[in-house]
């Protein structure tokens, strides 16, 4: 029952529109990129320093000068670009990047998000993941609907250390695709298979269900 | 005629590094870290380090070699914790970690070379990021104020660098050295290629050689790899 | 895929001005102006804009040739005066000119492109330019808030650029034109060469297209010399 | 009687230390560039967006692309780099410069200068002046000691708009070279053939003399 992690990042493929720039967080976000719709032309940012990202380089060809915001070797596709750290975020402070998609623990009704410190755990630290967050108009929130333990990552109010406040525009889980309105998370799709009644039980922030709700396509 | 800021090697080139100093490394990852001059500071000694660098170097390697030698004292970082060593310091607490955004770390260190001594970035704001820091509303959002870093020393690795101090990046190693080479007090370059005045286009420099007081051809560039994805040729 | 940028000509390219924009023009003195669009924008008969531009141009030429059909209704620069109808209209009071320093105009233009809606810079305070301006120290030095300009179309030159915004500029046409090829809502690049992406080196573009909206081949270059200082060939 | 133009360029060259990265203002200033000292390695800094700046280009070779911030044809030494505005200046903000050279109208004894704006006279800009004085260490003021009505440059208090404050380290005119200190002018030395007492008439501001004061050697 549900989408897999790459049911999840096929739906989320559909959000990009033609001439977007994207920045895709690890995990789940980054499976995005094998699911560009046809006629969609888009261009990937990685925050380390580079513009028109490509797929990972055949053998022998990695080099240790080209890697992603993962530390994954990387090749660069025709038109790609360059750049230093403080130009990177420049351009993601600057809001240049059109759409950002991360992973998360925890998202809020009200669009806070949680994903980098879980107290009692080792702290790895934020990333990029605040300045994205706090910058750019369109984040896009890709994770499962609940946790191991089955306990919804969809929240009245986080209860982990924010990553940033009021900035989610979208979730995409396993179960349903959200939109953060300032009533809650508007149900906009379930997932195949999935009905509301579930996704109900599976949320405990508040949940805006407006008539019929569509079944995703894939 | 064109400075010369041409040292001999690596030992020449950290010369007045003091112990409890702040000191800055360009790299991301592995990708572009300055690892002949760390090298260096490892057989230096120096003790009671603050290190400014996105991350902390893996076991034995990067900046790992010098959390080994226990002569950092404290860690300003995005994202750390690929290291065992590492991990082990900070949570007995020998260690100091400062986390903050990749963004504002970036800037911070853009800042200091720019003689910009503060500035607002949203980054942060309703986070623990935020704790004691001054916030102020432009355009109907919240921002922080963030300071300029004050480094004694940067140091930097680049692809190419003439002996002025030009300096010419390859791909994404680029990264933090550029903005970190503006940002040190004394800015110690390392380079793979060393090259005479006039071989590097000047349209196609980097970062100017007035931002670096020390270049140096480096020894030894293991450049190692910290995820190798690869994918496999058709047939 | 990378993305196209291309529009076919200046007319298609200033679309959507308006009268009463911000706007910007890159380019110092008369080098690295955009000097295409100014040609359409004079087409076009926009009114009553205020524009960013380190200097005004000279009488029919660059920004002079929006002076004459009175389209600006105020300048903000750091340097003028170099052609007599400028100075016509501005001791006549038609038009507003706002002087700022220079590091502070381009400043003020890299950080709208950057998202820091404002930063302390030590220049002008103690003068004119600090009145009615937040003065804070830092390191025992008085320093001035200044903000990010808004700007709804920023215009700029490059020697070449590709289809997807990547933009190279030649010696010092560069200037203003990248920190303002960031802060425009909507940047519009001329270029002397046009050219397929890959064609460009992606270590040596200096402004990434993700800043570019429109991109296209300028008409007609004339490219004037402002002030023209040689030497004589010795036998 | 005293020094001409040149003759002040030739003086300020002798500040110039082998490593330095110098500006150069319009005027007197640019001058300076003709009487570096043998074997002192220097760059100059041209705040439009290079160092590294040579001299004017051989006639036919001179180019739209290659000027100086005086607008003048100019060409590039090796080991020169093009950089844009914002970069310049923070090379200039951010004390890469180790000397500044510029013209003034005026100088006050505590090291203000006013040198961009004359009330009623056309106002043409403070350009990358103002940016310069507030952020130089060492900023160098090139002009003659009094104006064309024979009034005193060098002040106890400026009368025109200033440029900035506290800032000039060094005065050299056509009669002395004088050193900003917090009790006024220290007058280091005397041009050729010039008195101490024509220096104590031609300045308005607080001067002060200590024993000997030798003549400049050129």
């Amino acid at each position: 029952m549900g989408l897999d992690k790459n049911g999840i990042a096929q739906r989320i493929a559909q959000e990009l529109q033609n001439g977007f720039y994207v920045n895709l967080g690890i995990g789940i976000p980054t499976l995005v990129a094998n699911y560009i719709p046809k006629g969609i032309d888009v261009e990937f940012q990685s925050e380390n320093g580079m513009l028109g990202m490509g797929p990972f380089p055949f053998e022998g060809e990695e080099s240790a000068d080209l890697i992603n915001a993962g530390k994954q070797t990387i090749t660069a596709l025709p038109g790609a670009v360059f750049f230093d750290s403080a130009t990177s975020f420049a351009m993601i402070r600057g809001q240049h990047v059109h759409l950002t998609v991360l992973g998360a623990m925890e998202v809020s009704d009200q669009g806070d998000i949680a994903n980098w410190k879980i107290p009692g755990y080792m702290v790895k630290g934020m990333g990029g993941a605040m300045d994205l967050v706090a910058s750019a108009k369109n984040i896009i929130v890709a994770m499962m609907h609940t946790n191991k333990k089955g306990e919804s990552k969809l929240l009245r109010q986080c209860t982990l250390p924010l990553t940033g406040t009021k900035c989610v525009t979208k979730v995409v889980t396993d179960l349903a695709v959200l939109e953060i309105t300032p009533k809650g998370f508007l149900l906009l799709e379930r997932a195949p298979g999935v009905s509301v009644e579930q996704i109900k039980n599976a949320t405990e922030g508040r949940l805006i269900i407006e008539g019929d709700v569509p079944e995703m396509k894939l | 005629m064109a400075l010369n800021k041409v040292v001999a090697n690596a030992e020449e080139a950290i010369r007045g590094i003091e112990d409890n100093m702040t000191v800055m490394f360009g790299g991301f990852g592995l990708s572009g870290i300055p690892e002949n001059s760390i090298v260096a500071l490892r057989k230096n000694g120096a003790k009671g380090l603050t290190c400014i660098s996105n991350n902390a170097g893996v076991d034995g390697f990067g900046l790992g070699v010098l959390l080994e030698t226990r002569q950092v004292k404290k860690m300003i970082s995005s994202y750390v914790g690929e290291n065992e060593e590492f991990e082990r310091q900070m949570l007995s607490g020998e260690l100091e970690v400062d986390l903050i955004p990749q963004g504002t770390l970036a800037e911070r260190c853009r800042a200091a070379g720019a003689g910009i001594p503060a500035f607002y970035t949203p980054a942060g704001y309703g986070t623990e990021v935020a704790l004691g820091k001054e916030v102020r509303w432009f355009n109907g959002k919240p921002h922080l104020l963030e300071q300029a870093f004050d480094a004694s020393f940067a140091f930097v690795k680049a692809w190419k660098g003439d002996t002025a101090g030009n300096l010419v990046y390859k791909g994404t190693s680029r990264n933090f050295n550029h903005a970190m080479s503006m940002a040190g007090k004394v800015t110690v370059a390392e380079v793979e290629e060393l090259v005479e005045v006039g071989e590097l286009d000047p349209n196609e420099i980097h970062t100017p050689g007035i931002f670096i007081q020390r270049i140096y051809k480096g020894e030894r560039f293991e450049k190692r790899i910290e995820q190798r994805t690869v994918r496999k040729k058709e047939a």
